[in-house]
């Protein structure tokens, strides 16, 4: 791999870092809940980025498994939020 | 559904052949089948097959324009300090009729940068749309129309 | 009538989730996966189903009650472990055999293998168990329609 | 990595357990899920190897480098699925204690009352 | 040259990404924080998977990047609606200078589900 | 047959899981049990013997050599224990089986109890700290569950409580885990037991041991740990709570004899009073706990934590003389307590009730019951001829010649308060004239029938002390003999 | 043998009682007695073999790792304690039989009386520490069965119950010394441990053995501080008073230091407590019994003061002193079982034992009467009666003793009060006119006067015929103090001695205190005595006990789930502190290398976890658990753990969704911040321990042993290339059995708690 291809990869997974930072910041300051599950939506987005990266960074492409997972996953773990935590088990959606 | 089957099939049998299973193998294939199937057709001009084909292509290109102009417009905004869109929120009176069409059409739109829909009527024949840079509620829907409807509908039917 | 969209994505996405938790149950004494993630994968691919068309569909899709399916599970996982008493050999002693396939290669297949398919199905009883059981009860006490 | 992730595994510990002492039944689970995370940190942290790559075989031959452990990460995947079944089983009697005392508060299940100071000798 | 193509994707990808989270704070409504993520996430995860995709050229690669897009895609506007039909129900407002808004004339007729009061969540 | 070790956990979980399978009917599920526990009672009495001739058993399990495999092993201690749970366990079902109603026996009870056995016989077996970990994870699982049962307002209580308590317990342990790992390289206890004095860093081991020590101290309801068990254990059905007392506490205690002798042997210093300090605080905060108790069973439940002391009282001195009779303190404590439920739960289901002020003159209605009272609380009291009374002797003979002035005078004074305990419950229950009219019948021969059992061995054990003294004595030698056990389990292939 | 057979018949017999008397009443106590009269034949037969120099004895090992063992042996002193035991125990059971005839649970008082009689013997027979003291405990437990009787009684519950506590009280000293003395002496039996007397008088646990063994034997034999028990003791029924509170059971307490007298006697502590605490209760059981107006417990007093009396005299521990306790001790229970029983007639025949309400039964009950009188005079000390002799040895013995004739005149004043409490009993109930609650007294069956008259005559007998008990006697006196110098004398004339002259006085002066009675007893009712005295610190140890109880109850079993967490917590740091703190210094060698991406994720969790604790939003709380484990799962996989980032990812969902589930069905209200920087300083402390630990931990070179094993060994013998999974499966496969059963029960909790039939169940 060459060095500057480390680099930037290194360079990407820290930009992830820092927007997840800042999702993060969205999620802690709300105000509302809808807003703070978008965020976490996000992060799992930005995770599932990051992983891709690291995948490149290690020569491990199994990891892209986990990525799959993780955004299969995550996004259903939005969909359960959204659709349970929500409606309050009241009302049709 | 059929001729993409047949191509399918045409791919394997080329990377078959040449025993080597590789992605990159099977896609040239894939194109060859394409071409060939393109062709054989009993009427002239494209082939229905190959028609779909460029339905496709076309709904692609109309879908990348989008995504490139929208998200250059998002990005300004956000690099930006102040925000300069005006968003709202409009009824759009959808031709899709089946369940598979509605959600497709609710896909596109969603993918496409500063629309996004946020509800669909009981019936599911109206959609609201969250719109991020919209000029007047006509340009909005002649736009969702043409450029986003119309093109998925042709590729589905 | 989001429920269109739902029940679209649901009805796609579903099959293939479960082809996938298939993958990462065969595959796992290679790579990443195994009989847990796979099971818990096959609950995540049944939620979204649950979401989307509730839970009569998914018990009626599944067949087998959740409690049944971890009992079968139990009962795999213990015969397996088991199965060597009966020549004398260790509890839960490994055996492995070679399978010739018709293209070539061979296919090692194993006790162990079977071990993680017992693991499998008590992952899936048990959480579909835990979800079936707590979504039922959300059902029943609001007093609404099982399907979305 | 190592230090800075040990010294958050200290910080999840303390948020799980202050969590624990909140005297609500649901951050009492809460607590619990940190609990566990900082659990399966903490052993994972146990043995020196980090950054390496995972414990999977190449398929031909040997591994090129180190790999990381292999033994925690057995024991933590045990840890995280009886973990797992232990959270459902609190949530279900969380859920059932608010129904009975519509309180999610310690204090309003509590029948754990002082002994009646009968004279007797 | 796989690099270079790499690296356009994983800028593409990256930028997009961290546009999203930009957005995430500076943008002034839940809708429009819909749109940031929905959009630039897909957009973000997408390209960052593409890369991977094009880095490593298996089938495995390629297979696992495209089905995790296409999942993406596909499960993100669900999302979308489940989180936004919340939000009006729960009452959460819409940025002062958004226009017109028809969904706000569908729902004055419904009733607003009570527990929904519980989502609006002061700090 | 070496498999004979894995026999213990495998018959009752295979039960449980057939019985799961099978349809829910209450007699197929009894039958299954009954021959489950019979079945286990009988392997159990197999590998006490075995182990008896031919020394510490040994099971590599899955053909693994220790510490790449996990290994169980069975010494004298182990194997007594086993054949404790089997039998104690074969008695509550019988006793379930003549107290629950229909609906329970067709419900989940009978499984359940089959999982714990399960957990519980691994945890005695297993040479693993890790496996170890899990078995008491299995115990727990099902004992929170049939504490849950009915989700009646207390019962969820009590399970909050002690779930909550147990789970922060295997969050310690797991901890105590990853230190070990951390300086042993290895969670095999005969493995452990070898690298641990080698190691560069001894406080970290130290740290380990009081982590371990809060951990079973915690199963065991060693006092400062107990807090969930008085919460606890008034709460279930009398054969759910005898089986508790008979199992959880021991596995705990179990579990300290089988680690600290063995890991910990040469730390030394600190751990030693830490454990005498927390068995004579035990013996005094259960007894004092129960003095004021008026519900018959939280008062039996206090009374569990002081006699946990004793129990810990034979681990804080580690003598040979002292862990012997420790031992075979525990295998009367476990039979009359156990007897002491099942009476209380036959004058339950007589008066019912289980406050001690709404009963009475049970001994002119009832005077079989008194006598089936009376045996188990005289023993537990320490008074001869019973099997208690030799228990207690040979554990303050012990501290005497250790010379622990302190642990012998606690214990002696324990032991008088503890008589003093359950002759106010005798007070209260048999002789004071009874507020109430009691109207109840005690029940079939299948709830006196464990009473008298016990009762019998209680007697037995006491007239025929000696064969029991013998094995505890030898026991006691297997724990302090390290290396027989470390060779036993790292020796040789499979 | 012959012991054996001896020792096991009450036990074996005992438990055949309730069903003898379910078969005929009557007959039932007749045939009964018939056990202890064999009993009494047979050992008497024992007689010339006991005094020929080799005792019959025998040996059967019962728990030789304890030093248990069944070894008993027939002395002079075993057996005259013995002889006594079963005969009293013939006419107590006889005795029994008539005065509860009306009881319902007259099996159950025969049963425990002969339970309690066979102890008993054990007691005295025994020639090994440990089985003296199992006979001990026995008679503890028998007799708490025989004084709660009447148990519909408080009183008599209460009285049990103390008598239980106390005598335990002493057994568990008892037991201690015991076991001291076996561990110094190097033997428990009882013959043996003379040998071994230097090294346990002189030995530095001496001291502590004899106050042990001394604590044991007072407490038995009501000696003060006490004596208490025995008069609330009386609540029993007055067959077992007779029994156990006047001939047998109190004295097994002097029994106990007569038989350790020639292996720990002679030291000053041993002599100074003897002799202080045996004058103290002679003196002051003496004067109590005046102020008590009931029968028995005007006896239960005069028992404790002749307690007293024999503890001196073992004090005294001169050959002399121990022919004077056997002679005395003997017509004590002579005397005061006749009066005892007397005591029950009177009380079975007018339905009262209080003086005042009696009078002028002489006519009515003559039988009753005359054995009143004649035990009351042998309890005066009036000559001819055996009580006579005994007084006068007591006199010489104290006279000669080192203490002079002080003791002797403590002694005299002593037996002056004890006079007049006989002359109360045996005179005023059947002198004077007839009183209003006797006016139908008659005399009862002959088995209700027949047994004291009995006694009352053996008094006489005695007297006037000593000599043939006489060997007996002597051999018992020398089992205690060796033999004496100069022989028994058991004679009415002496000459006139110094003794005599003492008696002449005491009878006096104590004809005085009778005609004094009521302004004595008065002044000391005036004292108030039990609002000092020890029965008032037994209740007040009690309700001590009992504060002490609920203090620690409410401190620490409150209910409070927080309290036992915070408790739990605080300890666990407590005991982590110790090596870590004390033991360890700054970790070395640490890995200090930061990505920037690293740091990210840390700060991510970091900050997510805050939100948790923070945030009083139970929902938002959820969120930021879940970027928590997402962020778990991310470290995971940055740090080369695929499956496990895979297991958490999804496991990690699961647990948001279940929450979702759970708490979209209430409302949360935000919880209240009590004791927060409390809370929050042990939070951080524990988790700064935990993270130092882990420093340490990972400080240490790297243990590869196990993980190249495993993955050397993955592929050629588990067949499998990813590591994680052929442990998982494979090496540590029953890991993963024991944990899919931990998930199946947890799921089968789940559906059982949950099920349809429980979740409509009201709230
Ligand atoms: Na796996
Ligand atoms: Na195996």
């Amino acid at each position: 791999m060459s060095g500057w291809f480390e680099a930037l990869l290194r360079g990407v997974l820290t930009v992830l870092g820092a927007s997840a930072l800042l999702t993060l910041v969205r999620l802690i300051i709300g105000p509302t809940l809808p807003d703070r599950v978008v965020a976490l939506d996000l992060i799992a987005l930005q995770m599932v980025g990051g992983i891709a990266v690291y995948a490149m960074l290690t020569h491990e492409p199994g990891l892209l498994n986990v990525a799959l997972v993780l955004a299969i996953i995550s996004s259903l773990g939005t969909i359960a939020i959204a659709r349970y935590l929500f409606q309050g088990g009241k009302g049709e959606p | 559904m059929s001729a993409l089957l047949w191509n399918l099939v045409l791919a394997l049998l080329w990377g078959a052949v040449q025993d080597d299973m590789s992605l990159g193998t099977l896609a040239i294939g894939f194109v060859l089948g394409l071409v060939l199937l393109a062709f054989i057709s009993p009427q002239p001009g494209p082939s229905p097959y190959a028609r779909k084909w460029l339905d496709i292509l076309k709904l692609l290109g109309l879908f990348v324009r989008e995504v490139i102009t929208t998200n250059w417009r998002l990005a300004l905004e956000i690099a930006t300090p102040g925000i300069k869109s005006r968003p709202a929120i409009y009824a759009f009176e959808t031709e899709a009729r089946t369940e598979l069409e509605v959600t497709l059409l609710l896909l596109i739109i969603n993918f496409t940068p500063g629309s996004l829909g946020l509800e669909i009527s009981e019936d599911g024949k109206v959609l609201y749309i969250h719109n991020m840079f919209t000029t007047t509620r006509e340009a909005f829907i002649r736009n969702m129309r043409e450029n986003v409807e119309r093109p998925l509908l042709r590729v589905l039917r | 009538m989001n429920s269109v969209v739902l029940r679209a994505v649901a009805r796609t996405m579903t099959p293939v989730l479960l082809q996938l938790s298939l993958v990462l149950l065969v595959r796992g004494h290679n790579a990443p996966g195994g009989g847990f993630v796979g099971g818990l994968m096959t609950s995540a691919a049944l939620i979204l189903y649950l979401i989307a068309y509730g839970t009569g569909t998914v018990r009626r899709l599944v067949r087998v009650s959740p409690l049944k399916l971890m009992a079968m599970g139990l009962v795999v996982t213990l015969g397996t472990a088991a199965l060597p008493l009966v020549t004398g050999q260790p509890f839960l002693r490994s055996a492995w055999t070679e399978l010739a396939l018709p293209w070539g290669g061979h296919l090692a297949l194993g006790t162990p293998m079977l071990f993680d398919v017992g693991v499998y199905l008590v992952v899936v009883g048990a959480t579909l168990g835990f979800i079936l059981a707590l979504a039922e009860g959300e059902g029943s006490e609001g007093g609404r329609k099982e399907d979305l | 990595m190592e230090t800075g992730l040990i010294l958050a595994v200290g910080m999840l510990y303390a948020a799980a357990i202050y969590c624990m002492l909140r005297r609500s039944t649901v951050r009492l689970s809460l607590g619990l899920v940190l609990l566990g995370s900082a659990t399966n940190l903490a052993l994972f942290t146990t043995n020196k190897v980090t950054r390496s790559g995972p414990p999977l075989l190449p398929k031909d031959g040997m591994l090129a480098g180190p790999v990381a452990d292999p033994v925690p990460q057995a024991f933590i995947l045990t840890a995280i699925v009886i973990n797992f079944g232990m959270l459902a089983l609190l949530l279900v009697l969380v859920h059932l204690a608010e129904r009975t005392v519509g309180s999610d508060e310690m204090k309003h299940l509590n029948t754990e009352v002082p002994p009646p100071s009968v004279p007797h000798e | 040259m796989r690099e270079v193509i790499t690296a356009v994707f994983l800028g593409v990808g990256a930028l997009a990404m961290l546009l999203a989270g930009l957005g995430m704070v500076r943008l002034p409504d839940l809708f429009l924080r819909l749109q940031a993520t929905a959009k630039a996430a897909t957009l973000g995860v997408g390209g960052l998977l593409c890369a991977a995709a094009v880095n490593t050229g298996s089938l495995g690669g390629v297979a696992h990047a495209l089905l995790t897009v296409l999942f993406l895609f596909a499960i993100t506007p669900v999302a979308t609606l489940l989180i936004a039909r919340a939000a009006f129900h729960a009452g959460v407002p819409l940025w002062k200078k958004t226009g017109e808004n028809d969904l706000a004339e569908k729902y004055r007729a419904e009733a607003r589900p009570p527990s929904a009061d519980s989502l609006i969540d002061g700090q | 047959m070496k498999n004979l070790l894995i026999l213990p956990v495998l018959i009752p979980l295979a039960a449980a899981a057939l019985s799961l399978l099978l349809p829910a009917r209450a007699g197929l599920r009894r039958a299954l049990a009954l021959g489950a526990t019979a079945a286990l009672t009988g392997v159990a009495a197999g590998l006490l013997s075995t182990v008896w001739h031919q020394g510490v058993q040994v099971l590599r399990v899955g053909g693994w050599e220790a510490p790449v495999g996990i290994t169980l092993a069975a010494d004298l201690l182990s194997a007594m224990m086993v054949l404790l749970s089997g039998t104690m366990s074969f008695l509550c079902v019988v006793y379930s089986a003549g107290s629950l109603e229909a609906r329970q026996e067709a419900g989940a009870h009978y499984p359940l109890v089959l999982v714990m056995l399960a957990g519980v016989c691994g945890s005695f077996l297993t040479a693993d700290l890790f496996n170890l970990f899990v078995w008491f994870e299995l115990m727990l699982v099902a004992s929170f569950v049939l504490l849950a049962l009915e989700a009646e307002r207390e019962r969820l209580e009590a399970c909050l409580k002690y779930m909550t308590l147990s789970l922060l317990g295997s969050a310690l342990f797991l901890i105590a885990l990853a230190l070990l790992y951390a300086v042993g390289g290895s969670l095999n206890l005969a493995d452990l037991a070898q690298r641990l004095p080698g190691t560069r860093q001894p406080p970290l081991a130290t740290a380990a041991a009081m982590l371990l020590l809060a951990v079973f101290g915690l199963k065991a309801a060693a006092f400062p740990f107990s807090f969930w068990l008085p919460a606890a254990y008034h709460t279930p059905p009398v054969a759910v709570t005898a089986l508790f007392s008979a199992m959880l506490t021991k596995v705990g205690v179990y579990a300290l004899y089988r680690t600290f002798p063995l890991l910990f042997a040469g730390d030394l210093g600190l751990t030693q009073p830490v454990i005498l300090a927390m068995a004579v605080l035990s013996m005094g905060a259960g007894v004092t706990g129960a003095v004021v108790q008026y519900d018959v069973r939280r008062l039996l439940a206090f009374e569990i934590i002081s006699q946990v002391g004793y129990l810990l009282v034979g681990l804080g001195l580690s003598t040979r003389a002292a862990l012997a009779a420790a031992i075979a303190y525990w295998v009367h404590y476990v039979c009359a307590k156990s007897a002491l439920f099942f009476v209380t739960g036959a004058v339950e289901r007589v008066t019912g009730t289980h406050q001690l002020e709404k009963m009475g003159g049970l001994s002119r209605t009832h005077p079989l019951l008194g006598l089936l009272f009376l045996v188990p609380a005289l023993s537990l009291a320490g008074i001869p001829p019973f099997s208690g009374f030799f228990a207690k002797m040979a554990l303050l003979r012990a501290a005497l010649r250790a010379e622990s002035w302190g642990v012998a005078a606690a214990g002696a004074a324990v032991g008088l308060l503890t008589l003093y305990i359950l002759m106010k419950v005798w007070r209260e229950v048999f002789w004071k004239t009874p507020p109430q009219e009691a109207r109840g019948s005690p029940g079939s021969l299948a709830v006196l029938g464990p009473c008298v059992v016990l009762a019998l061995v209680m007697v037995g054990l006491g007239l025929g002390a000696q064969p029991l003294f013998v094995l505890s004595d030898a026991a006691a030698g297997q724990l302090l003999d390290r290396d027989t056990y470390i060779h036993a389990v790292l020796g040789g292939g499979p | 043998m012959a012991l054996l057979a001896i020792l096991l018949t009450g036990f074996v017999v005992a438990p055949l009682a309730p069903l003898l008397v379910r078969v005929s009443r009557r007959g039932a106590s007749v045939s009964l007695g018939l056990v202890p009269l064999g009993l009494t034949v047979w050992l008497a037969s024992l007689v010339p073999q006991a005094l020929s120099g080799t005792p019959p004895s025998f040996h059967l090992p019962w728990v030789p790792g304890l030093e248990v063992a069944l070894t008993l042996r027939a002395d002079g002193l075993s057996l005259l304690m013995a002889l006594l035991i079963t005969g009293m125990g013939t006419l107590v059971v006889l005795y029994a039989g008539a005065y509860l005839q009306e009881d319902p649970r007259l099996g159950s008082f025969l049963g425990w009386l002969l339970c309690f009689m066979a102890s008993m013997l054990g007691l005295v027979l025994a020639d090994n520490a440990l089985l003296l003291f199992i006979c001990w405990e026995l008679t503890t437990v028998s007799s708490f069965f025989l004084i709660g009787h009447d148990s519909h009684q408080e009183e008599a519950r209460q009285a049990a119950m103390r008598a239980l506590v106390v005598t335990a009280l002493g057994g568990q000293a008892l037991l201690l010394g015991l076991l001291l003395m076996g561990w110094v002496a190097g033997t428990l039996t009882l013959s043996e441990l003379p040998t071994a007397g230097p090294a346990l008088r002189e030995g530095p646990l001496a001291l502590a053995i004899v106050l042990l063994v001394l604590a044991g034997a007072f407490t038995k034999s009501a000696q003060v501080p006490f004596h208490f028990w025995l008069p609330s003791a009386m609540a029993a029924p007055t067959p077992a008073s007779a029994y156990l509170h006047a001939a047998t059971m109190v004295k097994a307490g002097v029994y106990l230091l007569a038989r350790l007298s020639p292996v720990l006697g002679g030291t000053p502590v041993w002599q100074g407590a003897l002799v202080s605490v045996g004058l103290v209760t002679m003196v002051g059981g003496a004067l109590l019994a005046f102020a008590h107006t009931d029968l028995k417990q005007i006896l239960a007093y005069a028992t404790v003061s002749v307690l007293g009396t024999l503890v001196l005299l073992l004090g005294l521990g001169t050959p002399g002193a121990a022919q004077a306790l056997v002679v005395f001790l003997t017509a004590h229970a002579l005397y005061k079982g006749a009066l005892f029983l007397v005591a029950g007639a009177v009380d079975h025949a007018v339905g009262t034992r209080e003086l005042p309400l009696l009078g002028g039964l002489r006519k009515a009950m003559p039988f009753t009467a005359a054995a009143a009188g004649l035990a009351a005079l042998s309890m005066a000390g009036l000559p001819p009666l055996w009580g006579f002799i005994g007084k006068e040895l007591v006199y010489g013995a104290a006279g000669h003793a080192p203490g002079g004739w002080g003791l002797a005149l403590g002694a005299a004043a002593g037996f002056t009060l004890l006079v007049g409490s006989a002359l109360r009993v045996g005179l005023l109930p059947f002198f004077g006119p007839r009183s209003e609650r006797g006016q139908k007294a008659h005399e009862g069956s002959p088995a209700l006067w027949g047994p004291p008259l009995v006694l009352a005559l053996g008094a006489v007998g005695l007297g006037l015929v000593p000599g043939w008990i006489q060997p007996l006697l002597e051999g018992a006196a020398s089992a205690i103090a060796g033999p004496g110098d100069k022989p028994l004398e058991l004679a009415l004339w002496h000459g006139l001695t110094p003794a005599l002259g003492l008696s002449a006085v005491s009878l006096a002066l104590g004809i005085t205190a009778y005609t004094q009675r009521e302004r004595l007893r008065r002044a000391l009712v005036s004292l108030r005595l039990e609002r000092w005295g020890p029965s008032r610190l037994y209740t007040l140890g009690l309700a001590g006990l009992r504060r002490c109880a609920d203090v620690l109850t409410e401190q620490f079993q409150s209910g409070s789930l927080h309290r036992y967490t915070f408790l739990t917590v605080a300890v666990t740091a407590g005991l982590l502190a110790l090596p870590l703190l004390f033991r360890m210094g700054v970790p070395e060698g640490l890995k200090r290398t930061l990505h920037l991406h690293e740091a990210a994720v840390l700060a991510l969790l970091v900050l997510a976890t805050a939100l948790a604790v923070r945030t009083r939003s139970v929902l938002t709380a959820i969120m930021a658990l879940s970027v928590v484990g997402l962020t778990e799962s991310f470290v995971y996989v940055l740090l080369g753990a695929p499956d496990l980032a895979l297991t958490q990812v999804v496991v990690q969902t699961l647990t948001v969704i279940l929450f979702a589930l759970v708490f979209s069905r209430f409302p949360v209200k935000p919880t209240g911040g009590r004791s927060r920087l409390q809370d929050a300083a042990l939070s951080l402390a524990a988790g700064g321990l935990i993270s130092w630990a882990l420093l340490h931990a990972s400080a240490l070179p790297p243990q590869t042993r196990l993980a190249d094993a495993y993955t050397s060994r993955s592929e050629p013998e588990a067949h499998g290339r990813n590591v994680v999974n052929t442990i998982i499966v494979d090496f540590r496969a029953l890991d993963t059995l024991g944990e899919t059963a931990v998930l199946a029960t947890a799921s089968l909790g789940v559906y059982l708690l949950f099920r349809p039939s429980r979740r409509r169940k009201p709230a």
